[in-house]
């Protein structure tokens, strides 16, 4: 094994975990449009495509340097992108494989703000998030400052905490200063449940998710030259798909169970939910140990989508308890199921990042209400955003009438 | 002339436009609606959330027929469409002032 | 019998039909369509050309009542959808020669 | 006041709302429908079993106007609707008792 | 090459070809959701993600050891999940590659009896199909046991039997308890379509389906680290596409000619076809040949749907066309076209697998028809299957009332 | 790094670049779909399924050949498929690469003349642009011949000009010859919109086809044995990746600067703008000029969509602004900010693959435009092409009536 062959293969498994994760991409695109009404469907496809462009950009511009360059404790501004090899890998596929993360945090905010938020607003929040807040956090952890020493007993594998959990605070943050849909809570303490308008399109971003989440787990070994790198890479694999197997499974029994019908949208909630929960850890566990972190995650998310409901924190397609509450479960777990990490080092982790993203992002998103407004007018909400802001339908049924 | 109209179970169609072929009326229109009555609407769960649709899916037909065959029509949509169960359906019928095929202009009953 | 025939808009369907269920009507059909009035469409852009959609979503609800109903029905139907705002929609009646319950054969107000 | 309903071939709903537009009416409303009548279905294929299709894509429209306006309206429609092809479609009319604006319960004419 | 090097270039490809095959799962959900009325849909979509959670978790806990740990010669039991390695590739790559085929056949068996049967008792046969019967068919072929050598003649390279027309005849002996969905073969003979809702779902998931098949096929070579190897998987690719290609041109041009109008479902049926024929040798031949074996199987689909509807066996998305007829036809097919394989050995091979399929899953069928029964209620399948066991319609057209 | 490592790198490289591309396919079929109206939907999918077929079958049969064996300066006609190995690696991973790419061509077609011409001519006019029209150029740049000379300061990496605009110009020919739309182009001078009939499946394709690109582009490297060609490769990826996210932030703030409202078809187009003008050179520059080329592109194309119309040139999906503009555009960028290219070397390059590609198109559509007529009947376009050619409705909400 020469180190050109180790450099080589490296490198490209960054780049095709990098293709796999941006795939991620057109999955939350395809699972919020699915789980929301059919009149708001035209801004949550705008949204998913400019969350993309615009994380890639600003994360270019500002957020690697911030989380990669050598810096303070804090964050750094370093100029990260000279050359094209950093030694062990191609720095471009290092840059890749990050970038393409960044975007999947904001597409978490977006399924929980959808169908009520201005579109220029949310655009405002993602650049702040994938410019400052995300990289910020990020360089505590992967970019290896641990916060001057706080955070190092804080291990987070892939990102249940660093992507997921913060892609949930940050959409927390802002639900409460936007407030549910209209009519979803009713007077009398009814909840009015908004369906999906289209159950193929959410099950469909489910499986595009799901296997982009064998590059996100797995590209997150960071290399595959090696008999130990690989072999780690193919149990990160099979125990990503096995927790998401359980996460499934268990939210369709206990839907069955708890409710006499099978819910489809808490299947695919669960199945997202075991993803979830093991990207914190993976790679050490055995498959079992994965199915039972899985299926914990598929039974959180029975428990957390009706107490958000009850919470009257409205979140359409259930984010907050996909990647907020498994988040922190599945971080947590690794300090529960791996010898290694001591479960108050992640405690300190899932706080300090909770704490940090759940604050900056509140400050942003209520400088943006004061300045911009979060959301639509009454009659935008009651009508669809696509009529006032696009001034286009999804599903057009009738041909327009005259140029 | 006389228009009827009936709101039937959507799966009982073919066998109503079979029933109808053979009272001789020419032509029908039909769409989609929900309807709302006696049938009660079933509940159904959407994340957690348990509520009642109490709208249910129908299809609506519309005819205009001659006088003369108003209750033939009427028999053959009431027969072809009960199953005597709850939710089968109306059908309501109210006269016509003019009737007029756009093709030909012919008018009233020639236009049926 | 009368038929009442309401053209609102989509939103305001649950009030309406909270405020049907306290008039004492039994059933009713409804089905979406789009409408053109005096609240002007909306100008839409596809591809860098505008245009008009002329018709907006609409929600038609169709039911007929016993005549002593009327009134009592389209008062419900207009305070329930009524915002004050252009577009709001509207009712129409008019009477009905016969009406029969597909399910039992029951004719007219029994039907209903 | 009458109350104007027609069927008509999707494609000329552009021409025939050009047409009405002249004609003074206010408002109507269309929703699509599927029409049976002597235009006979076409046969389609879904994986090696042929059948008809018997009903075909129409638009209707309805629109309630003064009495005055019946017959321009009717001759409105049935101008730009027609291509003289089998199918083009057919114009019903029948009074209406009562017309309402909800948003200010202006009544009958007022309210068209 | 060193021995590492081959080691990860051969699981490499085993975890690349695995996540190819896991995309297939959501083929088989687009397509099946495409080709069937709108009122299932959600009972079909939740089906397909539950079969290949459910696969994934039964094979882990009993499939895997009945295939493949040294046992006897008709089945085995040991514990065949132990380490990361097995040598010459990590075992869990191995494990994944092997994990996401036996989903394949369940989903086969999904679009069969597709829009009349019950949710639970298809997930219990899911269970038993892809924990038993598949696993030990398997056990004699690709687990070498050769049934005690009576199948050492049989070859099937990615699956034509040991996959296709096991799903095939498993769906089959269901379909046969089962009946047809009522109203689609009237008294007089005549037969109802009931055309699909979604044509470009269906079409969506063809093309997914033909993706993941490069995994498929590409990824039974089993190895990578070799010039032979690589040759022989860049064959692979190229027959597997070709011989879809012909496929759907066959039945396109069959489609015109016979019918005079284009059967859009079933030129995707005709690509499918091509894809399943080529499965059993597309390692030895020349394109030429491929292209021969696809389009033969383009036209054997052309043929076989209207011969199940004649004999009322009503398969709503053609699936014993494809992949039974065209399992059958692909593993003949090596034996006629390979000079080194046998005829008779494959036909010996074609009938025990389906003898043996075909019984064990009738016999499951038939205890599960006792005990829990198959079919939905009349009125449940006049509603569709969604009212009732989900309570949910895939594209909602009016949102609900109240809470 | 023995050669057969290097050989094993390059060839799985192309293999999987070949895998990304030949999904291209289902990418367009979604994006054509869903900009068109719902009732030219299954024609539409017919298309793209036979269009990928025959070009594969095509290219294997004639194409191949004419473009990459040795010839004359203008085309060639040896044998090009003999054997598994070309030497540097596998022959059949390089024609899997390259017969993938030439779908790509005949799919920008169909979407310019998408709603209103026939099947079948269409498909002619397939056969023969990939079977001999894309070929022969071919053969000229990446074929090697350089025309005797002619084009040895023409440079095109991935195709902008030989895959792209090719496309381009021969939509173009056939575009002019069939003419717009009923409807499209009013008396009055108003142009009248015909709103795409499914935004989410729009969004999905633009998605695929972002997802396909980084094949389409990557695998151009043509090589990834060494730590030069992988570190090309990930400046590939990533130049590719920022090109398109510019592109449609570009095409998003110019559409609300220019209309007051978001239009997300014009967003979608600019990420694919984005996409076609860095793939001629997305392997010399740094990450900002590949922003400034995609946002360029993303310009381009807000100004070529009503230009065409003003042209009463009717692009249904806007492939030609796309792909023929963007690709011109992508062409000459190379001329511009590569030092070592020449820009008139670029333009001679345009312009002969331009004037070859349309004339040779021209001629052909315009004999089968005598031969069998391009556009269906006035009625059959007013009801929709499915209902005439194909039988079959692609969302149908009636089930039929009887068999
Ligand atoms: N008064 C009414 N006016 C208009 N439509 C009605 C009326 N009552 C019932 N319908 C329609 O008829 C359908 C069947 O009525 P329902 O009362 O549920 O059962 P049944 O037909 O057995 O009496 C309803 O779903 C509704 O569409
Ligand atoms: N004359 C009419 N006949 C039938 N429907 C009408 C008529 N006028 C209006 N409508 C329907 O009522 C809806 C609302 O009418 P519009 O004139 O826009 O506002 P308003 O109800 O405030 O007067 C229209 O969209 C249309 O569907
Ligand atoms: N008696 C009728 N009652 C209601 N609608 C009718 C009637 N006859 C025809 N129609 C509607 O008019 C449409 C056109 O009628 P058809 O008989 O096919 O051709 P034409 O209009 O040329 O006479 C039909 O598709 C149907 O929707």
């Amino acid at each position: 094994m020469t180190p050109e062959i180790k450099y080589i293969f490296d490198t490209l498994w960054l780049l095709l975990s990098g293709i796999l994760v941006m795939w991620m991409a057109a999955g939350f695109a395809m699972l919020e449009a699915g789980l929301t009404q059919a009149k708001n469907t035209v801004n949550i496809l705008t949204k998913n495509v400019v969350i993309y462009a615009a994380a890639c950009l600003m994360y270019w511009m500002i957020g690697y340097q911030i989380m990669y360059t050598p810096g303070n404790a804090f964050m750094s501004f370093g100029f990260g992108l000279g050359g094209l090899s950093d030694g062990d890998h191609s720095l471009m596929s290092d840059f890749f494989f990050q970038v393409v993360f960044v975007a999947t945090a904001a597409s978490i905010v977006s399924g929980t703000v959808a169908e009520r938020m201005k579109f220029w607003p949310f655009v405002v929040f993602t650049l702040l998030l994938t410019g400052i807040i995300y990289p910020i956090q990020g360089h505590w952890s992967w970019g290896g400052s641990q916060l001057g020493g706080l955070l190092s007993g804080f291990t987070d594998f892939a990102g249940s905490t660093i992507v997921h959990s913060v892609g949930g605070w940050a959409a927390l943050s802002g639900v409460l200063l936007l407030g549910p849909r209209m009519g979803k809570y009713q007077e009398n303490g009814g909840i009015r449940p908004m369906p999906g308008a289209n159950m193929p399109l959410a099950t469909l971003g489910t499986f595009i998710l799901w296997l982009g989440w064998f590059g996100f787990n797995g590209g997150s070994q960071l290399a595959l030259g090696s008999k130990a790198d690989i072999n780690a890479v193919g149990l990160v694999i099979v125990n990503t798909n096995m927790a998401a197997c359980a996460g499934a499974i268990t939210a369709l029994a206990l839907s069955q169970l708890r409710y006499g019908k099978i819910d489809l949208s808490m299947v695919l909630n669960g199945a997202l939910s075991g993803l979830v929960a093991i990207t914190a850890g993976p790679n050490y566990s055995s498959i079992g140990v994965a199915v039972l972190i899985g299926a914990i995650g598929g039974a959180l998310v029975m428990m957390a989508v009706p107490m958000f409901d009850r919470l009257k924190i409205d979140d359409p397609v259930g984010a907050l308890s996909v990647h907020l509450v498994n988040g922190i479960w599945g971080t947590l777990a690794v300090g529960i199921f791996n010898p290694e990490v001591s479960f108050w080092g992640q405690v300190l982790g899932v706080v300090t990042v909770g704490l940090f993203t759940f604050s900056t992002s509140y400050g942003f998103w209520y400088a943006i209400k004061l300045s911009m407004g979060l959301r639509v007018g009454e009659q935008e909400e009651l009508d669809g955003i696509d009529l006032h802001e696009f001034g286009m339908e999804a599903y057009p049924a009738f041909a327009p009438q005259k140029g | 002339m006389i228009k009827v109209e009936a709101v039937i179970k959507p799966h009982t169609l073919e066998k109503v436009r079979l029933a109808l072929s053979e009272t001789g009326i020419n032509g029908m229109t039909i769409y989609e609606v929900r309807g709302f009555g006696q049938q009660k609407g079933h509940s159904e769960l959407y994340r957690g959330a348990e509520y009642t649709v109490d709208f249910l899916p129908k299809l609506k037909l519309e005819m205009v027929v001659e006088d003369e065959l108003e209750d033939r029509v009427v028999d053959a949509i009431a027969q072809a469409a009960g199953s005597g169960k709850i939710g089968d359906g109306k059908i309501f019928t109210y006269p016509i002032g003019r009737a007029r095929r756009i093709r030909t202009g012919e008018l009233n009953e020639k236009a049926l």
